[in-house]
Formats: C-alpha cells, sequence, structure tokens
C-alpha cells in the first residue's frame, strides 16, 4: 500500500472527502454548475427576480373567467384571478389554478404531426409549412359541403374566424360542443326561457341577492355554467345581503357537492324533479292567496308525493317557504333536466319563479345578456344535433373533418358511435394540444398553443349581468414547435387564394382579433375606452377583456302562469334495478384528467383521488354483497363499465351514481387507463330540448370480485367508523 | 368499531383565550363550499409536488391545507357536516416547536409564525406526531416532477427534498414580499393589500387573512365575531386561524 | 453399615449435592479454569462459521443494503405515513434499549447487593448492554429522514450559533443513550481486564490476537495495588451506572409521555417503561445463557441450574411489576375519561391488531406466571429459553402497541390510518441479526466467563460441617 | 486479512501509508470546502479592475440591487451597447481583443453569456439586496474591492454565521430589529 499510493489515489481519496464535506454541511459545491441562461436582450419591463403579471381568460372550462398570471423570468408561475372581471372578480376554481400543469405537461403534443394509421399512434413529425399545405388541400380540394369544423364549447375568436372561413368556402357552419354543455343541459334552459318567455337566452339566476334558492339538479357550485360565479352568488346568499343568512335547498338523487352545502337536500326520485316543482308551485300558490294560476291548476299533489318520494307533509313544508321567502329563487339544471321530461321540467322550475314574482327582481331571474359582438343568442349543439352530424359522418358526407377544442371520441356517448363514423371521414385533422383520444383517431396532430400561450377573446356565455368580452394574451412565449390554429387557418386561406383569401385576410390571428374588436372601440359604457383600435387592443390585452360598466339584464316576460304545464313521466331506458346518475368531477371536470395536481386533488364530497368510482348506498351494497373497493360491472342498455364501489351513505338506496372526466384511453400519462367512463353506458335517447337524456337510464350492478384499492384522502375509519383493517 | 366519534368537538369559545400572534385567519365554515381551489392554488404557490395514487392513498398526500368533512345520520336525514379546511394553525403555543431536537421548527419572533425551516430539518418526525392537528406532511421521497413540469416552481420557495418536513407558512414568502415593497416605500402594510394564494383563490371568500394584531382588520372582526371558535382549543395551543360556525 | 457410617455416607451425598448444584461449592483451581475459558473460546465448529457466515450475509443486506436503498429513495419505502410516522424504527429503538437494561441490571445492582449467583454471567449480560446499545443506535439513526445531518443532533460548537433544542426529549434521548453507552462500555472493559490479562499470557506470541489483548490488558499483571485501583473503580462504576440505567429508559419514556398525543400522555410512563425493559432484559440473558451453556465447551460446569433458577425467580418478579405497571397505565388513562384515549384504549383490544394486545398479555403475563412458579421447571434452561423468548416478542408487541398502534389514533378522525411496515421489518431483522453475530465474535475473542470473579466466590464460599449439618458460608471478602 | 492489516501497522512505512491515507481524506473535504469559496472560471475573463478604474458604478451593471431581492448579471446588449461604440474598435485602428472577439461571438449568434454566479447562497436561503443596500451596506462591504480583481472572486466565506455576525452587530440597540434579522423565515423558507 505504502508503495503504490500514488498521485491518482490522493485525488480519488481527496474527492470522497469533498463529496464527504457536501453531504455533511447539506450543500455543496455543485449547485453553483447549474446553467443559467440570462437574457440576450432583457424586455425593458422585465427585472431579474421580479414578477410581471399578464391578464388573460382560463380555458379551462368555457365560463370564461379572467386570469392574471405571474410570470417571471419567461415562466408562469401562478394562475391568480383578475380583479376586475366581471365573472369571477379574482377569484379562480380549482381547475383554473392547475392550469399550470396543462401548460407544462410533460406529455403535450410538441409538433405537427402525421398519424400513419389511425390509432396506431405512430406519428412522423412534419415541419408547419407542410401542416398548413395539408390545411390548404383539404379546404381547396374537398367539396365544400364535405368541410366539417367541430369546435369546443367556448364561443372565442376561433369559432368566429372558422364561421368566416366556412362562410367563404361554402362549407357549413362550424360545431361548437362541450360534454360540460350536455351535462349542464345548456340547450333545455335555452329552449325553455324561449319557450316560457318568448325569447331564446341564456337565463341569469340573480343569486347574491336572493335569501331562499331552490335547486333542481343545478350543480352550480360545481361545473354548471360558471361555478366562481355561482360560487360568489351563493357566498353573498349566506352572508345574506339585507335579508339575513340566505337558505338553499337542493333537490337531487344524491348529496352532490352543493347539495351538501344545501340547507336541506331533497333526494328526490330521479326524473320526478318537474312534478316536485310544480306540486310546490301549487302549495306556495294556495299559500300566497289570490287564484291559482293555470300552470299549477292540474297539480296533484298527492300523485306527485308518491312518485317522487317526498311526503306530502314535506312538500307542504316547501311550498310554504318558498311562497314566504322575501325573494326565492329557483334554478333547474344539469341532472334534472336530463330526462325525456327536461324541458318541462325546466319550464316548471322557471315557472316558481314567475309565481313569486321573481322575474326582473333582485334576487331572482332575468336573460343573460348578450356578450359584445354577438346580435342573437346561440348556443352549443345538442346531442339531437350531434346525433345528425355523426349520421352524416357515417354516410360519408363528410369528407374532412377539423376538431380544436374538443375530444368528442372521450366525452360523446359511446352508443352515438363517433369513433366508427370517422372511419367514414376520409380526412381528420386534429388541433388538439394534449395527445387526446380523438387526436389518436386522426390523420394529423396540429398542435395548437396552449391557452396560456394563445391570443384570442372569448365571449361570456353566462355568469356575468354586464356584457363581457374576455381577451386572451399568451403569458409565456411558445414552449414547443406548437402553433396558433387561428394562423394556421389564415395561412391555408392565403395559399387557398380566391374568394377564401379574400375573406380572411389578414397576417396573422392578432390582426384577426383587432379586426374583430374594432367594433367595441365606439361602444359606450365599456370598462376603458380607446380613441383607436391600437390603444384599445392594448388595454384590452391589460385589462384581460372588455365589458359593460352597467348590467344589462333583461326582464323575461311573457304569459308565464296562463298556460299549464305538463310534466310527463321520465321514461327510463334499460332494465336494471338502479337509477344511473352521472354527475361531472366537481375537480376533474370535463378535461382536467391529464393535470397531475388536479388528480391528487381530492373529491369534494368523497375525497376520493386519482380515479374514478361508483357511489352505492351502504345498505345497497349490502344487499349486493359488495364492500368499499370492490370492483363492480355496471351494465346499462347502451354498454357496461367497471368500477370501484364507494359506499356513499347520501344517496337514495335506488340509485347509482358515478362521476365523469376519468377512463381516459388516451390523454397522457396521469390520465390515460385510469377509471372508467360513464358516457360508455350512455344511450341516445334525448329530451325535448335535443338535450341527451343521460339520467333516464336504468343499470344493472354485478359484482366482479376484483378489487382494487381506491386512494381517499379521508380516514375509513375515522369518518365511516371502519375496522382499519380493510384500509388500503 | 365504535361509530359514535365522527367529529372533534366545537366546544371551544374564543372570545374567552386571549388572541396572541402578528397574522391571523378566519375561515367561514357557513360559507365554505369545499371547491378544493384553496388546496390547489397552495400546491402551485408553494411548490407541494404530487404523490401518485399509491402513496396519497396511504396517508402521504402533501396538501398544506385539506378539507375535511364528516356525516352526521342516516339517509335520508343525513348531513353532511360543514366543510372545515384543516391548514397549519400557527398556534401561538405550539406543540410542534418544543419537541424538534434541531430548531428546525421554531416560532419566528418577529411575524409570530411556527416556522419550518427546511434546511435545518433532519426528520425525526417528532413534531407531525405531536401536532394535534395533523397538519404537517414528511417529503417521504423525492417526489417526481417530469420535465418541463418544474418550470411552473415558485422561485420564492424552496423546493424540498427528501426526508424534510413541510407545513402551511401562512404564505410568508408574500408576507416578506410584502413587508419589503411597503417598507422601500416607507409605509405600513393596508389590510387586504396581500393575501395567501388560499385566501386568495377561494371563490366564496370564506378564507380572510391579515393582521390579527390589528382590531380594525377584516380578519380581526370575523374573528371577534360570535360564530369564532378554534379548533382542538382545550389543548391550549392559541390557534391563529379562527374558524367561523355554519349557521 | 454402622449408623455412624450411615450418617457419614449421607452427608457425603450432601455435600456431594450442594457441590453439583453450586458453582461456589465446586471450585477448580485458577490454572484449570483459566484453560477451560480460553478453550471455550478457542473451540469453534463449523456450525458456528456457517451460522457466522449467514447473519453476516442478512447484515449486510438486510441491514446495510437496505439501509442505503431507503436513504437513496427516503423513508417511502418503509410504511410509514401520516398519522403513524414513527412505526417500526422506533419500536425497535425502545426495544433494543429494553434489552439492553438487563446487563446492567443483573451485573451493576447484583454486584452492589452481592447476590453471589451473578458471577459467571455478569459479562454475558454486559456484553447484551453494548451491543444492544448498538441496535438501538441504528434503529434511531435509521428513522431519521435525513441521517447524514444527523450530528447537527449533537452540541458542537458551530458558526452559526446554533445548538440543539435541549426542550425536546428528543435531545435528552441522544444524551442518556450517549452517556449510557460510554459508561456501559467502560463497565464492561473494567472486570475484563484482569481477563483480558489472563487471555493475553495465554496467548502465543506473534499472533494478532496477543497485540489485541496486549493492547486491552493495559499492562495488568494481576498486583494488589492493580486490584485495590480495580476494585475502587469498578465500584464507583456500579453505583454510578445504575441511577443511568433508570435515567435513559424513563427519558425514552419521555419521548412518548412528553406529547401530546392520546395514550403517550401519561405521567406512569417512566417506571412502566424501566420494569419493561428489565421484563425483556431479563427474558433475553435468559436465552443468551441457554445458548451459551450448550453450545460451548465447559459452561456447564460454569452455568448451572441454579443460575437459570435464580433468573426464573427474577423474571417471575418483574413480570409481577410490569403487570402491575401496566394495569396501573390502563386504569389512570382509562378513568381521565378523554374521549380521544378511550377511543384508543378501546381500539387496543378492539382494532383489527386486537390480537396483539392480547398475545401481549399472555405472553408477558401469563405464561410467565404459569411456568415460572415452579423451581424445577424454571431451572430448566430451554423452558427459561422459551420463555424468554415469548416475553420478548411480548415486549416488542407492547411496544408496537404504544407506538404505530396508538399514532393511529388521533384527534383527527379525518387522518386515521392503517400503518403497514415496509423495508422496516428488514431493517429490524438485520439489527437482530448484527446483535447476534457481535455476540458471535466476541463469544471467540472475550472470556466470556469472568473467571476471577467467579475464583472470587469461590474462594469466599466453603462448606463448615457443625454437628450432624454441613452449611455453606460465605466470607466477605473485600 | 485482519493478521496483513496488522503486520502492516507495525511496519513504519504502514503507519505512514495510513496517515497519508487520513491526511488524504482531510485535505480532500477542505478542498471540497474550497471550491465551494474560489472563483469558477467563467465565459469572458471579465476584468472588473478596469471597468470600475474608468468609473462605471456597479449599478450600472448588476441594477437590480437596490431595488430587488437579485443583482442580476448583465445581458450582453449592455455589454456590447458599449463597446459596439468605442471607436478605436469601430474604425478598426485596433483589432478587437481576444476576450471581446468572444462577447461579439456572442452577439453574432444572439446566445447569451452563461455567467457563472460568483457570490451565491444555496437554493433555501432567501437573499434579498435592496434591503441590505437601503441599510446602507455598500457592494463591496461584501462583495470585496473589484477594482483589485479582474474575473469576479469572492471575498467571503458567504455562509450562516458570516450573516448573522453582521446582523448582530448591527442591532445591538434595536431589539425588535434584532428579533426580525435574527428570526429563521427572515432567510429560510
Amino acid at each position: 500500500m505504502t508503495d503504490n499510493f500514488s498521485r491518482r489515489d490522493f485525488l480519488k481519496l481527496a474527492s470522497v472527502g469533498a463529496a464527504t464535506t457536501a453531504i455533511l454541511t447539506g450543500c455543496g459545491p455543485a449547485s453553483r454548475y447549474v446553467t443559467r441562461e440570462p437574457y440576450t436582450k432583457m424586455p425593458e419591463y422585465t427585472y431579474n427576480g421580479q414578477s410581471t403579471y399578464y391578464a388573460t381568460t382560463c380555458r379551462e372550462c368555457a365560463a370564461g373567467c379572467g386570469l392574471v398570471v405571474r410570470t417571471m423570468q419567461g415562466r408562469a408561475i401562478k394562475v391568480e384571478g383578475n380583479k376586475n372581471h366581471p365573472v369571477n372578480l379574482g377569484k379562480t376554481c380549482v381547475r383554473g389554478q392547475a392550469t399550470l400543469h396543462g401548460l407544462y405537461n410533460p406529455d403535450r403534443v410538441q409538433d405537427p404531426a402525421k398519424q400513419s394509421k389511425r390509432g396506431s399512434r405512430d406519428f412522423s413529425n412534419m415541419d408547419w409549412d407542410a401542416a398548413i399545405a395539408v390545411v390548404a388541400d383539404a379546404l381547396k380540394n374537398t367539396d365544400p359541403t364535405g368541410v366539417t369544423f367541430l369546435m369546443g364549447m367556448a364561443p372565442d375568436h376561433l369559432f368566429d374566424l372558422v364561421s368566416d372561413l366556412a362562410k367563404a368556402i361554402g362549407a357549413p357552419a362550424p360545431i361548437r360542443f362541450g360534454a360540460l354543455g350536455m351535462f349542464e343541459a345548456r340547450a333545455t334552459l335555452g329552449k325553455a326561457v324561449e319557450s316560457l318567455f318568448g325569447q331564446a337566452a341564456m337565463p341569469f339566476f340573480d343569486m347574491g341577492k336572493s335569501d331562499l334558492v331552490f335547486s333542481f339538479g343545478a350543480n352550480f357550485l360545481e361545473t354548471w355554467l360558471s361555478p366562481v360565479a355561482f360560487t360568489r352568488g351563493f357566498a353573498n346568499m349566506r352572508r345574506g345581503g339585507g335579508h339575513g343568512r340566505g337558505t338553499l335547498v337542493h333537490f337531487e338523487p344524491r348529496m352532490s357537492q352543493t347539495a351538501s352545502k344545501a340547507d336541506m337536500w331533497i333526494p328526490i326520485t330521479p326524473g320526478t324533479e318537474g312534478l316536485v316543482a310544480l306540486a310546490i308551485g301549487r302549495i306556495a300558490a294556495e299559500a300566497r292567496g289570490g287564484s291559482l294560476p293555470a300552470a299549477f291548476a292540474d297539480v296533484d299533489v298527492e300523485a306527485i308525493a308518491k312518485s317522487s318520494g317526498v311526503s306530502a307533509e314535506k312538500l307542504d313544508e316547501l311550498g310554504k317557504l318558498f311562497a314566504s321567502a322575501d325573494a326565492a329563487l329557483a334554478i333547474p339544471g344539469g341532472a334534472a333536466l336530463a330526462h325525456s321530461n327536461g324541458l318541462e321540467t325546466a319550464e316548471a322550475v322557471l315557472a316558481l319563479n314567475a309565481l313569486v314574482g321573481g322575474l326582473g327582481r333582485a334576487g331572482g331571474v332575468f336573460l343573460a345578456p348578450l356578450a359584445p359582438m354577438q346580435t342573437e343568442f346561440s348556443r352549443p349543439a345538442n346531442m339531437a344535433e350531434m346525433a345528425d352530424f355523426v349520421e352524416k359522418m357515417k354516410s360519408g358526407e363528410i369528407k374532412t373533418l377539423f376538431i380544436h377544442g374538443v375530444n368528442p371520441v372521450f366525452e360523446l356517448p359511446k352508443s352515438l358511435g363517433f369513433e366508427d363514423a370517422l372511419k367514414s371521414v376520409q380526412t381528420v385533422i386534429s388541433f388538439a394540444t394534449f395527445p387526446d383520444e380523438t387526436a389518436m383517431q386522426a390523420d394529423y396532430v396540429f398542435p395548437d398553443h396552449h391557452g396560456l400561450e394563445s391570443w384570442g377573446y372569448q365571449r361570456v356565455a353566462a355568469g356575468s349581468s354586464q356584457s363581457a368580452l374576455s381577451g386572451a394574451q399568451p403569458v409565456v412565449s411558445p414552449y414547443y414547435n406548437t402553433r396558433a390554429t387561428a394562423d394556421v387557418f389564415l395561412a391555408a386561406a392565403a395559399s387557398v387564394g380566391g374568394a377564401t383569401a379574400q375573406a380572411l385576410p389578414f397576417k396573422d390571428e392578432v390582426e384577426f382579433i383587432q379586426s374583430k374588436i374594432v367594433a367595441l372601440v365606439s361602444e359606450s359604457d365599456g370598462y376603458f375606452g380607446a380613441p383607436e383600435i391600437n390603444t384599445f387592443t392594448a388595454y384590452f390585452q391589460q385589462y384581460g377583456g372588455w365589458w359593460k360598466t352597467v348590467d344589462e339584464l333583461a326582464t323575461p316576460g311573457g304569459d308565464v302562469l296562463g298556460k299549464a304545464i305538463q310534466v310527463g313521466e321520465a321514461r327510463f331506458a334499460g332494465e336494471g334495478e338502479f337509477y344511473f346518475h352521472p354527475f361531472v368531477s366537481p375537480v376533474l371536470g370535463e378535461a382536467g384528467a391529464n393535470k397531475p395536481w388536479l388528480q391528487e386533488i381530492p373529491d369534494p364530497t368523497t375525497t376520493a383521488m386519482w380515479s374514478s368510482w361508483v357511489e352505492i348506498h351502504p345498505e345497497t351494497a349490502h344487499e349486493l354483497g359488495v364492500d368499499n373497493d370492490d370492483v363492480v360491472l355496471i351494465t346499462s342498455e347502451a354498454g357496461a363499465v367497471e368500477a370501484v364501489v364507494y359506499k356513499y351513505p347520501a344517496i337514495r338506496p335506488d340509485t347509482i351514481a358515478m362521476p365523469f372526466g376519468q377512463g381516459h384511453t388516451a390523454y397522457g400519462r396521469y390520465a390515460e387507463g385510469r377509471g372508467s367512463n360513464p358516457a360508455d353506458l350512455f344511450g341516445e335517447q334525448v329530451n325535448g330540448a335535443g338535450d341527451l337524456a343521460f339520467a333516464d337510464m336504468r343499470v344493472k350492478v354485478e359484482k366482479t370480485g376484483k378489487k382494487y384499492p381506491l386512494s381517499r384522502l379521508e380516514s375509513r375509519m375515522g369518518v365511516y367508523g371502519e375496522a382499519l383493517g380493510e384500509e388500503h | 368499531m365504535t361509530t359514535e366519534l365522527k367529529i372533534p368537538e366545537f366546544s371551544a369559545n374564543f372570545a374567552e383565550s386571549g388572541q396572541q400572534g402578528k397574522w391571523g385567519m378566519a375561515i367561514d365554515m357557513d360559507i365554505c363550499t369545499g371547491c378544493q381551489a384553496c388546496v390547489a392554488a397552495c400546491a402551485m404557490e408553494n411548490n407541494v409536488p404530487f404523490v401518485g395514487e399509491a402513496d396519497s392513498g396511504y396517508g402521504r398526500s402533501m396538501h398544506w391545507i385539506r378539507t375535511e368533512r364528516f356525516w352526521e345520520g342516516e339517509f335520508p336525514e343525513i348531513k353532511m357536516t360543514p366543510y372545515q379546511p384543516m391548514l397549519c394553525q400557527q398556534c401561538g403555543h405550539a406543540p410542534c416547536e418544543p419537541v424538534c431536537p434541531a430548531f428546525a421548527t421554531v416560532h419566528s419572533q418577529s411575524e409570530a409564525l411556527n416556522l419550518q425551516v427546511y434546511n435545518r430539518c433532519v426528520g425525526t418526525r417528532y413534531c407531525a406526531n405531536n401536532c394535534p392537528y395533523q397538519v404537517r406532511s414528511f417529503n417521504w421521497r423525492d417526489f417526481e416532477r417530469p420535465e418541463p413540469l418544474p418550470n411552473q416552481l415558485n422561485p420564492d420557495v424552496t423546493v424540498r427534498r427528501r426526508g424534510v418536513m413541510e407545513k402551511c407558512t401562512f404564505c410568508i414568502q408574500r408576507i416578506h414580499r410584502a413587508e419589503d415593497q411597503a417598507k422601500s416605500e416607507g409605509r405600513e402594510i393596508a389590510d387586504g393589500e396581500f393575501t395567501t394564494a388560499c385566501a386568495q383563490a377561494c371563490p366564496a371568500d370564506a378564507i380572510v387573512f391579515g393582521r390579527i394584531d390589528d382590531p380594525e382588520s377584516a380578519v380581526s372582526k370575523l374573528a371577534r365575531g360570535s360564530r369564532g371558535f378554534h379548533m382542538l382549543e382545550e389543548l391550549g395551543t392559541l390557534p391563529s386561524v379562527t374558524y367561523l360556525k355554519a349557521g | 453399615m454402622t449408623s455412624t457410617e450411615k450418617h457419614h455416607d449421607h452427608a457425603h451425598d450432601h455435600v456431594a449435592h450442594l457441590r453439583e448444584q453450586h458453582l461456589m461449592l465446586d471450585p477448580l483451581p485458577r490454572g484449570q479454569m483459566n484453560d477451560m475459558v480460553m478453550e471455550s473460546m478457542h473451540t469453534t465448529s463449523w456450525k458456528f462459521w456457517v451460522v457466522f457466515g449467514i447473519l453476516s450475509v442478512i447484515v449486510a443486506v438486510f441491514l446495510f443494503g437496505a439501509w442505503g436503498y431507503m436513504i437513496a429513495n427516503g423513508l417511502g419505502v418503509a410504511g410509514v405515513n401520516r398519522p403513524s410516522y414513527w412505526g417500526i424504527f422506533l419500536v425497535n429503538t425502545v426495544f433494543w434499549i429494553g434489552i439492553s437494561h438487563a446487563g446492567t441490571f443483573i451485573s451493576a445492582i447484583l454486584r452492589v447487593f452481592k447476590a453471589e449467583f451473578r458471577r459467571p454471567f455478569t459479562r454475558a449480560a454486559e456484553l447484551m448492554t453494548t451491543f444492544g446499545l448498538v441496535q438501538a443506535g441504528f434503529s434511531i439513526f435509521m428513522h431519521m429522514g435525513r441521517v447524514w445531518l444527523s450530528y447537527w443532533l449533537m452540541p458542537i460548537p458551530n458558526q452559526r450559533g446554533l445548538w440543539p433544542n435541549f426542550h425536546s426529549p428528543l435531545s435528552w434521548d441522544l444524551l442518556a443513550i450517549t452517556t449510557y453507552l460510554l459508561s456501559s462500555t467502560m463497565y464492561l472493559f473494567l472486570p475484563l481486564i484482569p481477563d483480558l490479562a489472563m487471555a493475553r499470557d495465554r496467548t502465543p506470541d506473534g499472533t494478532w490476537q496477543k497485540t489485541f489483548y496486549r493492547v486491552l490488558a493495559l499492562g495488568f499483571r494481576g498486583t494488589e495495588g492493580e486490584w485495590a485501583h480495580l476494585r475502587n473503580a469498578m465500584n464507583i462504576f456500579a453505583f454510578a451506572i445504575i441511577p443511568v440505567m433508570f435515567s435513559v429508559h424513563t427519558i425514552v419514556s419521555w419521548d412518548f409521555a412528553a406529547a401530546t398525543r392520546p395514550g403517550w400522555n401519561s405521567t406512569i410512563f417512566g417506571p412502566y417503561f424501566v420494569v419493561g425493559a428489565l421484563h425483556s432484559g431479563m427474558g433475553a440473558v435468559a436465552m443468551v445463557l441457554a445458548v451459551v451453556q450448550s453450545r460451548m465447551k465447559h459452561m456447564k460446569y460454569f452455568i448451572r441450574g441454579e443460575h437459570f433458577e435464580a433468573l426464573g425467580m427474577l423474571m417471575l418478579l418483574v413480570s409481577m411489576a410490569w403487570a402491575y405497571f401496566f394495569f396501573n397505565d390502563y386504569m389512570v388513562q382509562w378513568y381521565g375519561g378523554d374521549k380521544w384515549t378511550q377511543q384508543l384504549l378501546h381500539f387496543h383490544e378492539g382494532g383489527p391488531l386486537g390480537w396483539m394486545w392480547f398475545a401481549m398479555l399472555v405472553f408477558n403475563v401469563v405464561i410467565p406466571w404459569a411456568t415460572l412458579w415452579n423451581k424445577k421447571w424454571r431451572s430448566n434452561p430451554w423452558l427459561l429459553f422459551g420463555v424468554g423468548l415469548l416475553i420478548n416478542i411480548g415486549m416488542w408487541f407492547e411496544r408496537y402497541i404504544i407506538i404505530p398502534i396508538s399514532l393511529t389514533i388521533n384527534r383527527m378522525p379525518f387522518t386515521w390510518r392503517m400503518y403497514t411496515p415496509g423495508v422496516e421489518v428488514y431493517l429490524g431483522i438485520g439489527t437482530v441479526a448484527f446483535f447476534i453475530l457481535l455476540y458471535m465474535g466476541a463469544s471467540r475473542l472475550i472470556p466470556l466467563i469472568p473467571v476471577w470473579e467467579v475464583q472470587e466466590g469461590q474462594m469466599a464460599h466453603s462448606l463448615k460441617t457443625y454437628g450432624r449439618e454441613t452449611v455453606v458460608t460465605v466470607s466477605e471478602l473485600e | 486479512m485482519v493478521k496483513r492489516f496488522m503486520s502492516w501497522l507495525s511496519d513504519p512505512l504502514g503507519r505512514i501509508g495510513l496517515l497519508i491515507a487520513f491526511l488524504a481524506v482531510f485535505s480532500g473535504a477542505a478542498f471540497g470546502l474550497y471550491t465551494t469559496q474560489t472563483a469558477p472560471p467563467q465565459p469572458i475573463q471579465f476584468p472588473h479592475n478596469l471597468h470600475v478604474g474608468l468609473g462605471v458604478q456597479c449599478l450600472y451593471c448588476h441594477p437590480g440591487a437596490y431595488r430587488q431581492a437579485s443583482a442580476g448579471l448583465p445581458t450582453e446588449t449592455k455589454c456590447w451597447g458599449c463597446h459596439q461604440q468605442l471607436s478605436k474598435y469601430a474604425d478598426g485602428t485596433v483589432a478587437l481583443p481576444a476576450e471581446l472577439q468572444k462577447l461579439k461571438a456572442y452577439v453574432d449568434a444572439n446566445k447569451p453569456i452563461q455567467w457563472v454566479p460568483v457570490a451565491q447562497v444555496p437554493d433555501f436561503v432567501h437573499f434579498n439586496h435592496r434591503p441590505h443596500i437601503a441599510a446602507g451596506l455598500n457592494c463591496e462591504n461584501c462583495h470585496g474591492d473589484m477594482s483589485k480583481v479582474t474575473v469576479a472572486e469572492n471575498p467571503q466565506v458567504m455562509n450562516m454565521g458570516w450573516c448573522l455576525e453582521c446582523h448582530r452587530a448591527r442591532t445591538v440597540d434595536n431589539p425588535e430589529k434584532r428579533n426580525k434579522l435574527l428570526d429563521c423565515g427572515t432567510c429560510h423558507y
């Protein structure tokens, strides 16, 4: 040893010593050699280590909340609410907070690519020039009637651009669709408002000023229409602006998050919400005295008490409560409208407001203002229209399909056969930001930027009493080789030439946006004004949009109570012994499953994480011989899924419930192969307004013998008194 | 097992205990809708890692704030108890502090908060054992954040490595930023000038944060109200978080 | 045969019987005993090396390998979670500290009280103290999240001006265990010096063992002066180490008693833990002696039924004391009426691991009481081995109930969660293997029987015949 | 094996070898500490002394120090903004020196200069320049006299003891400020 101890050995030992020092002192020389990439040219508004804030719009759902994103050295760090924005007044929901996990998702589509065979996931990257050539070719060389644009639910600048483009080439108008719209029953709301008040519009519920809210299935604290705005309304109602603490009564077969905040939760038989509304109307009308309005004249309270499972005494109590409130409000929505009698249910519930003088009264129902640059009420496609569209695809009428902002393979009922129908479409081009199921069935994926990397605007359809246009701007430069779909279409249109190019003579997306919002420069009562478009655009970006400073709520009119409302029996499809009650996961929404932090946020009512489950009443579970963490097979007329049992104490024993949001077969590592999708069970039945009657379903539940440990935040022993030994 | 035991007792009357500390929080359980926006906002602000399905189901989730809820009664008369966001109560007399052998969890003299000094922590986990609110989370592993997710990390907050205890800090980085800003402008911090990430996100404004030693601040007024109570007050921990009873 | 002859014969039988039963009355020349001890050290069968090899592999893989794996990957590879933040690591720590108690108890307390049966096995017990503490140290270091920074817990002057928190029971723990380890090692070493000198003189020159003994024997030659100094030192240590011993486990109990957890916050924990430690320690001594007696050459001469009998009596006594403290603790907690504690007590016996609670009572109380009352039974080494094993399992269960099971229940029912051990099981097995390995190694290197102490006893004992009776007399040596 | 080791020990050369091994480990540890405190290699051998000697203020290139946490390292536009105007280089009378050619190469390639920070603290320390400047400290109090060095060197062992020494000394008569400046949470969070 003595003889062989060389300099090299010494250095080896010395490095061991250095490493030891690093370990013992807890910090070492290593961290200094982390590469720092300073700016080559520092933007003048940036300082090292100082944050920059950009106003933009949240794209996690169609509500259009305003965001202010904190960025630092070109990285988006934190999402905060835009305090001036009329929809959310500086607040965000859980999905909005997690939008950064979409931006920095490790599984984003990074380059435009061609798939060798649909579903093969064998993508070969291409460059954007080639991609634009593909789009231009599809626009030019397809019979225009065979070109269809399938867009997301949000009425945004891209929808306007695509509408213009479709008009220019003579293609049918683009379709807007989103699963949230399906679960919200937007079309039903619009149709009910039209048939009652004689004017198509979104209803606006002034919850903050009411002192009693009867909610018939409307999950307004979760995902319904504009949850942040409704949560603010709910909080104001509870704080009791002038009325004292407001009361919430919620009618739903299962205790949802909204129901859990209710002072009274009525576990009503599915499909009888409209009938109960009528009974309450009759009792309230009687309690208020005067002549009985025609709308409630023919109501048989006893029969309704029997069919709805709400006792006559309870109905009486509720009716009198509703009649006696200062500012009562009744809201129809969600699964209550997803029955064959859904449209009539919506009408019956809205009529309750008319009964107590709630139309156009503070704390009552209004018609929501149209968004800026909007002349008439528009709504996303309902299920009947989607079914027609799928039929057209199947018949081969549609040659080229552009899909942006929606994931129909996942979101549409499987029984509709969208995935099969895609096979009859020659060219499918997806603009997906994430590798979702639909992109996997496309020929080309030309990834759009993430919402936080994009320009744009979005009309606010619900949740604001002011007419509002939410503005979006990139808060960071695009992380990958993606391109704004608007730019792709503009470039393609230019290369098509002719009338198409003339209709869209814009250099880029921003120019297009300016061409649209220029109409607002001359508007009055704006949050800000500007003499000309460039200044206006700058403010538009700085403030995160443009909105009126005055309420533009319209008072609904029409002879609402003059004619009888006939609410029929809900017609349930299938032979199973359980009502099926699907709901949108309050945490994941329709598209949150690929964000790891959202997966780890516990569901508010069940505290389950990272998976989906089926809620079964403990007694029912006992009868079925299943327990927590058992996997059961749920069979409907249209399909079957497996799901993990969660023994949920606050659900009707004859009903099972399942969240929508998981069960992806693609969509990145955090979503794929996790849980199951209740949309696989949906049939095609629709209600009077063409919305999917997804709650009109009876299902069978069978034990499979498999087990799956459902991750929960709660302790089953501490909360349910279960022995801990069974716990995962 | 027995089932009587459902919910911690809310017997303490706030008005009788002397309020200590500098920063305080009031959480209105009547208004909290359990929407989890605070949980997500906290995780994003404070670089809280996600742990994955198996670990989160095994009691290793890292949430600095969680909403608890229990059940009362049987169907159909069943009620869910009000959502109760649980976070570090920033006790004035914290059980976690005296038991740490390394002074990694110490009381801040200047901010009157319970600090968790990550770089001093050796990971005995005694503080977590002794926390009656069970709001401390331990880095059981170096939880993975695949590229490019680390781009989202907040540079104002240390990223913790394995073997270190962590907990809610009342967004001390925001406190420092606001104090620094106010000081550089030669003024005191105004009430509502800044707030914690959870309070900032809360769509219902159920969480209010501010100076509890200023009787005029919004949080002081709320905390003084008749609905206020402290969690497990019988332990004498003097929490800085006041809950407002529902109903 | 005349009556005198008969009487003589009877007396002879009686003396022979006494000789056979009592080591102290069965003296052998010093030289012969020395040779026997040396021979027992050097007689090693191939089986020994097989076991030694297997244990070495277990230690390398289960203890150091698994520990390294855990350091590299974080404590997540173990089963600890919220709310069971401590798990088996602390169970093992308390268990090993408990094991280490018997050595000092037997050696120091029995020496102070001049209990003669202690003489041949004080060394064996003291070795357990030291080696048990080593395992306790391993266990406590293992459980730390960042063990590489554990030196921060020592009061080392530093430029930051930061000291350990002396409010924390863990800081007291560290000091108490360190003190105990140092003093028990010294106390092991002092009585070893004459035996090391003996071994040195009987080891051929030029071997490394010779160097080893020569260095450690500190040049002891057995002069009167040296003996006087040695006896003084041993006396001082024997008295001084007793309070250290009691304080160590009391302080360990404060880790729990000083916390606010329901079920931990108990004033009786100090003595309860000390008695518990003695309980498991006595059992462990019995197990070690049974193995040593049967597996090592000449040991049947040194360790006899009388020793097991005396140990068995001690075990029975300690078991009774433990039962008293257990009952006391349970009563106080139950009577306190705190609802969380009530819930916890109910969970102990009625929870999914309730069988452990009952097994603890059977192993710690029922079985010792049922077997050890009988003098004949408790003189049987293998029966004592079995009872000792069960007591150790029972005491391990007791610590398991106090730590992971009690941690399951806290004041936040939303967070209650069961604990499922992970890699810490292997680490625990590793410490057991390491303990046995160290003991086996020591048995080849250190005279397990303190020959001088045995001879001292034999010289003090003699048989005197008064008329028809032959009685044992003991003279004070010092 | 033990025997061989023992025989080495009895050999004086073996003892020396052992000594050397110990020395190697400890000097290695010292070396490790030393590397954390020495000037690392920089992409450009920037002469601080020259610039300070010409009267350039510290805050000209590190402007963040008086208003924010980070002092900042200059971007190449800042360097090149001055250097391209130097007439002797601009009119070609003097050839561009090697280090400036490196700078020009960075500018031409539009690549950032990856300066290696010299005075830095670990990630878990949140140091803020602003209050230190506001308290009347000068740059050279901590960073040394830059007119004496070319490439930046760190004259201090920037550890916690050094921080605290100053924090203690400056708050002897102000207990409230002392609380703040000796609070763990002031720097670690």
